[in-house]
């Protein structure tokens, strides 16, 4: 049993778990910690699938700010628990639980019967040693204009969210 | 002994010495040192009565945190209470992996030699795994501000988080800066051409005194100490920790503060490295590791001198010179070494 | 840090098929949050899960394949994501100050 | 020396740049200025009731500092703008020529030229395999228009220095020129059709800004707005074309010319290629004011007059031409469509031959010379004679340059009046004018051995030796048309006797040295630049054309026996010559008035009937359109609104909101508003969707 699969056991079962409290657990802070652990061994698992910068990215953009920005929002609103009150709607839980169900069940069989997967391409450019100068390299010149696209919707996103959380409209 | 095994023995012994050793000799002493420097600072003697020099101070004001009692106060969310401490202790211990300490060691084991580069971890998104670690000891003030269940605590601990949010882009460009110019993510990487060429402080002064004013606040250290400000919020996010708990509080900002100096010590002046001068053999790489180990004192020594010299900012100036002032600064500072860079 | 960042160039000993399982029994879990959750803020939480999981799969592949595009892919995932909860959170806080709740089924204004 | 490419265009920007942001500065400082004085200067609007009569004093006095009588911008500002103008665009010109001269000679002294030098700056943009490289180009193509197209433009700076003095805009005017000379030199240089079209339309944008410099009048901006909606007709064709070529050869970079001649494309339709051909044809149609697009080029005068010189006849307007010859490779594959640009070039020559005959503005007339002979070059290059119609292109630059500026001296001369009628015996009060226009004058009418005589023989000669006779016809006589405007223009302006005021009599002056230097540089190059091409026929090797073979598809197509070419060529010489006896004879006699300026040609035009009142009024063109397009498309737009809007589209849309509101009404029950019902439909469409694909 190597290190790596070690490695794999623990952080995919730590994931698991706490995505499943993440919907378990009634107070979203703790909501959002779970959430939190779950992006963390995500992380780890993108290490072994050798992206180390998406992993670093992930951390630091996921849990370094978005997940704060979450955990500050809860703060605002000062939410502590969810209603207890009983759940009027049966049916919807009923017919959700059995989505989740059907739609894992196939998603999983799809997966699992993919069958051994093809070998990486000769020459292909990842895994690499360091691969940062490929990915840069990639995203000045085959997604450059998605790049562009993509800092336009951030400007737009930071202005829409300045003017949604604005008190008045003058 | 096979290649493997020996880069095994080596990472452990490594781990041992920078955790073990060096973290555990500088962390307690900066305690006592942090109570002679004020007093240097403000002529008076600071404590000299238990032992040499008040030496034992550290053995008394360690006993005490541990004797204390430990108070958990009724209505907070005990799960995040206890955790909170230490996450906020974690970001300070985990940066020290990625931070080269010295030249690269040879060790002869049965004839073989073999180069150790000493650093525990080489990994090629050196920085990126820094301000990772560092976002996330952002939850710990969270957590003890919001679990707490007082709103002085939740007061400091937004304050800091959103303090450590605005810094850390600063922080981040002026960085950037640094691994534009070296071409890596790699910190090795940038101790080796700061070796080969200049000391980044002389062409990114600029960036340098951005990425020293976010270290402070970063660090949440006077002048930028808002987050525990006693005055206003009656000791901030750790208001309702004692004892041990409080402790690691005490012992996460001073790792915060050894992990802030030894990266500007690697960022900015050339980590282990002396201009003109090569470090080999074991004496050289044990030269080395004392060079670095200088100027990361130096730096914390700066920390000390500024948190008895400068008085405390207001919340909304702290505000204001991070996305006013620094942040810009930074951004035109990233521009400028980008162009420089660009140019050559 | 440094076993993971060194085996990033040799080959793997877990097989593939486990992280597309990992992938999407947390795919799963997120949807089980957005349908079984009533607080409009967990069900958003869930749907960030539901992307970070396909973002594994996304590696996953790009690391069948050898080919970078994939992390890529992710790339662009992780920052429309910032934007996204930007504008979503700032629209719950709008909505909580108008209705004081964040409660998805005392928020159904958009019937007849 | 090696100076990169880039600089070229790169120099007039920064000249732009430079000039704009201080204008704009300098004026909104003007502008405060003024506002603070209007202020001080009425008190009363602030309830001061007193100081009335003092206010007024200091007001008046502002009017007299400021008055139109004299320069209206302080000396050190013109200076300013003048001197950065002059050096951004002599500095380009100093790179160009240093690059295009030492390209040219080693071109011609191997044998077959040398390939071209393909500078990229930088990678633009990449989407999928597609990508588009901002690189810049010298072949002998560039090398030549470059070269006169920035000697050119350096001259007209310099003449716009004086001419522009005492005009309020001066620095918006060369920042506004410099940023032409930035467009065109783009245009020229660029490697690929994506950044010939930023050159493309940025010098439509700064023909806008400057056929409307004078935005305050009112037939300015309409004659702006004109030019820009006709040049869009034709840039829709352009980048509709654009988009052809790449589909017909997976790349715009101007590789696709090689491509061509190699016959590699993707596919074989040849009706794709036809289409890509009349696609860009259009776009030189409306770049170049042929017919039935050139309705603009005319109002285009509106503007200042080296503006006129500079884009509306030595560069601009020539783009179309340089684009079509560009493509030459293309277009050849598509001889139809080739045959389609002859008879556009010709129809458009005549045309534009008969409406000068009969204007009385100077400049119009110069503007429907223009025409005409963007006419003879895509002739030129309709019968494959690709080399020769850039030839032309060269040769007409200098000599129509240095008509419209030498028309823009006149016109200062007589204080801004610009009709010929009111002119007359200039010749001796404007000496070096009326010697360097009359130069100019003679090399336009195709007399030996001016310019205008190689260039345009070897049309018509291509034209006969191609077997188009017709074509030949036309070409024949309108050089002979073309004589007699001219040498009309020549008499009524210079020869003669006054016709106009007294008063303007007396004011009559040669213009400064700074428009006259360009003036007889222009004229010297409309005597010289001729013997670049001297056929073989007189003892030539014709270096131009041969220069310019590397770059273009056929640049010899047809040859002729030397005797023939003798023939064709006294036989062009004579039918000027009767042009201009009958010019000369006609006008600049005794007697004429500014009613009736020639008997005998009042005569005629009585004689003439119809034909003659039909080219008096320019063929009613503007108003064939007004009739034909406009006036119909408005009774459409009428009928489409009252009858078609209101009726049918506005009754589908009840019907269709009146459909939704039914189904509305049924379907409601399932919108409970509550967004996890919403996700469950959601889900449950996914599930049955993802059955679908999977268990298919």
């Amino acid at each position: 049993m190597s290190l790596e699969l070690v490695v794999f056991a623990i952080a995919s079962g730590l994931a698991i778990v706490s995505a499943l409290a993440m919907v378990v657990v009634k107070t979203p802070v703790r909501s959002v910690i779970s959430l939190v652990v779950t992006f963390f061994a995500l992380a780890v698992l993108s290490i072994l699938l050798a992206a180390p910068f998406i992993a670093a990215i992930q951390v630091i953009v996921y849990a370094g700010a978005i997940l704060v920005l979450f955990l500050f929002v809860v703060m605002l609103l000062n939410l502590t628990k969810e209603a207890e009150a009983t759940d009027r709607r049966p049916i919807q839980k009923l017919l959700g639980l059995v989505s989740v169900v059907a739609l894992g069940g196939l998603l999983l069989g799809v997966t699992l019967r993919a069958g051994a997967p093809p070998v990486p391409a000769a020459g292909g450019l990842i895994p690499a040693k360091d691969e940062i100068p490929i990915l840069g390299r990639l995203l000045f010149s085959d997604y450059l204009l998605a790049f562009e696209a993509l800092s336009v919707l951030l400007l737009l996103a930071a202005v829409g969210a300045l003017v949604l959380s604005k008190r008045r409209f003058d | 002994m096979s290649d493997a095994t020996f880069a095994l023995v080596a990472t452990g012994a490594k781990i041992l010495f920078v955790w073990v050793i060096a973290l555990a000799t500088i962390l307690p002493n900066l305690v006592w040192a942090e109570r002679r420097v004020a007093g240097m600072i403000q002529d008076r003697p600071g404590p000299n009565r238990v032992g040499p020099f008040g030496f034992f101070q550290i053995i008394a004001d360690g006993t005490k945190f541990f004797m204390k009692e430990s108070v958990t106060p009724l209505y907070v969310d005990k799960l995040l209470y206890n955790l909170a401490p230490w996450i906020t202790l974690m970001p300070g211990l985990v940066t020290f992996a990625v931070i080269p300490f010295g030249a690269t060691l040879p060790v002869t084991i049965g004839g073989v030699t073999r180069e150790v580069p000493l650093v525990i971890a080489d990994v090629n998104i050196g920085v990126l795994y820094i301000f990772a670690f560092t976002g996330l000891g952002i939850y710990g003030l969270v957590l003890a501000g919001w679990s707490s269940n007082n709103k002085y605590s939740l007061m400091g601990g937004l304050r800091a988080s959103a303090q450590i949010i605005s810094y850390e882009l600063s922080m981040g460009f002026a960085a950037a800066g640094v691994f534009l110019a070296a071409g890596t993510l790699r910190l090795a990487g940038v101790v080796e051409w700061q070796q080969a060429h200049v000391w980044n402080v002389v062409p990114q002064f600029v960036g340098f005194l951005v990425f020293l004013i976010a270290a402070f606040a970063e660090t949440n250290r006077l002048p930028f100490d808002l987050a525990e400000a006693e005055e206003e919020l009656a000791g901030g996010f750790h208001a309702e920790y004692s004892s041990f708990k409080f402790g690691m509080f005490f012992m996460g900002e001073y790792a915060n503060l050894i992990a802030a100096s030894a990266l500007m010590a690697t960022l900015y002046f050339g980590g282990w490295s002396l201009p003109g001068v090569t470090f080999t053999g074991v004496w050289g790489a044990l030269a080395s590791v004392a060079v670095f180990f200088a100027k990361t004192i130096g730096f914390i020594f700066l920390f000390l001198w500024v948190r008895w010299t400068f008085p405390r900012f207001r919340y909304d100036q702290l505000m204001d010179l991070g996305w006013k002032f620094l942040l810009p600064l930074s951004f035109f500072h990233l521009i400028a070494v980008a162009a420089f860079v660009a140019a050559k | 840090m440094e076993g993971a960042a060194m085996n990033a160039v040799v080959p793997m000993t877990v097989p593939l098929n486990a992280f597309l399982a990992v992938g999407t029994i947390l795919f799963v879990i997120g949807l089980a949050g957005v349908l079984l959750k009533r607080n409009a803020l967990s069900m958003f939480l869930s749907i960030e899960l539901m992307m970070n999981a396909v973002n594994l799969l996304f590696l996953a592949y790009a690391r069948m394949r050898g080919d970078a595009s994939g992390q890529m892919v992710v790339f662009f995932v992780i920052a429309v994501a910032a934007a996204e909860a930007a504008v979503g959170l700032a629209i719950f806080v709008a909505l909580f100050r108008a209705k004081r709740t964040i409660d998805v089924d005392q928020i159904a204004s958009l019937k007849w | 020396m090696n100076l990169p490419l880039w600089l070229i265009p790169a120099l007039p920007l920064a000249g732009f740049l430079l000039n704009g942001s201080v204008a704009l500065f300098a004026g909104w400082r003007r502008a405060r200025k003024s506002t603070a004085a209007w202020r001080e200067a009425h008190p009363e609007d602030h309830g001061h009731d007193g100081d009335a009569a003092a206010g007024h004093g200091h007001d008046d006095h502002g009017h007299d500092a400021h008055g139109p009588s004299g320069p209206f911008l302080p000396y050190g500002e013109r200076l300013f703008y003048g001197v950065v103008g002059v050096l951004s665009v002599g500095l380009a010109t100093v790179v160009a020529l240093a690059n295009a001269v030492p390209y040219a000679l080693a071109s011609t002294a191997s044998e077959g030229g040398i390939g071209p030098v393909v500078q990229s700056v930088w990678k633009w943009m990449a989407a999928g395999h597609v990508s588009v490289e901002m690189a810049f180009r010298l072949d002998p193509l560039s090398a030549m228009m470059v070269s006169f197209v920035t000697f050119v433009g350096l001259l007209i700076h310099v003449f716009s220095v004086g001419y522009m003095q005492d005009e309020e805009g001066y620095g918006r005017y060369f920042a506004y020129l410099n940023l032409f000379m930035f467009a065109m030199l783009t245009l020229i240089l660029a490697d690929s059709l994506v950044v010939l079209f930023i050159g493309w339309e940025g010098v439509g944008l700064c023909s806008y800004l400057l056929i409307g410099y004078y935005y305050d009048k009112d037939f300015a901006h309409a004659a702006g707005k004109k030019a820009f909606v006709t040049n869009r007709i034709g840039d829709f064709g352009m980048v509709l074309g654009i988009f052809g070529i790449l589909a017909l050869f997976g790349t715009t970079d101007f590789s696709f010319v090689d491509l061509a001649k190699a016959g590699a494309m993707n596919g074989t339709a040849s009706i794709t290629v036809y289409a890509v051909c009349l696609l860009l044809f259009l776009g030189a149609v409306g770049k170049s004011a042929q017919v039935p697009l050139y309705v603009w080029l005319p109002d285009a005068m509106a503007g200042p007059t080296p503006v006129s010189a500079l884009i509306h006849a030595a560069t601009m307007v020539t783009a179309g031409v340089y684009l079509v010859a560009r493509c030459s490779a293309v277009f050849v594959l598509a001889p139809d469509a080739l045959t389609l640009v002859a008879w556009v070039g010709a129809g458009t020559a005549v045309f534009a031959a008969t409406i000068g005959l009969a204007q009385n503005d100077i400049k119009k007339v110069l503007a429907y010379s223009t025409v005409s002979q963007l006419g003879y070059m895509f002739l030129a290059c309709g019968v494959g004679a690709f080399g020769v119609g850039m030839f032309h292109v060269f040769t007409h630059a200098f000599f129509k340059a240095c008509l419209f500026l030498g028309s823009g001296s006149v016109i200062m001369a007589m204080h801004h009046e610009q009709d010929m009628r009111a002119m007359g015996g200039l010749a001796p009060k404007v000496k070096r004018t009326y010697l360097t226009m009359m130069v100019a004058t003679v090399a336009i009418a195709g007399i030996p051995p001016l310019a205008g005589f190689f260039s345009k023989d070897q049309i018509l000669g291509a034209a006969f030796a191609g077997g188009h006779l017709v074509l030949f016809a036309i070409g024949l006589f309108t050089a002979g048309m073309t004589a007699f405007y001219m040498f009309r223009l020549a008499r009524m302006t210079f020869y003669g006797e006054f016709r106009g005021t007294e008063e303007a009599e007396k004011h009559v002056h040669e213009s400064p040295a700074t428009m006259t230097v360009p003036l007889i540089v222009l004229a010297a190059g409309s005597i010289l630049v001729g013997f670049l091409g001297v056929p073989e026929a007189l003892g030539g090797s014709n270096r131009f054309v041969s220069f310019l073979a590397p770059s273009l598809a056929t640049a010899h197509p047809h040859h002729l026996s030397h005797a023939t070419e003798y023939v064709l060529m006294a036989l062009s010489v004579a039918v000027a010559a009767a042009g201009i006896l009958l010019a000369w004879r006609w006008y600049g006699q005794k007697g004429a008035t500014p009613e009736v300026p020639s008997a005998a040609a009042q005569a005629f035009y009585e004689k003439s009937g119809a034909l003659g009142r039909l080219v008096a009024n320019k063929w009613y063109v503007d108003e064939g359109i007004e009739a034909a397009v406009l006036s119909p498309f408005r009774k459409i737009g009428t009928f489409l609104w009252r009858g078609f809007d209101s009726l049918v589209i506005d009754g589908i849309v009840n019907a269709s909101a009146f459909l939704v509101e039914l189904t509305g009404d049924l379907v409601r029950f399932f919108t409970t508003g509550n967004v996890r019902n919403y996700a469950l439909s959601f889900s449950l469409g996914v599930l049955v969707l993802a059955l679908y694909v999977f268990l298919r």
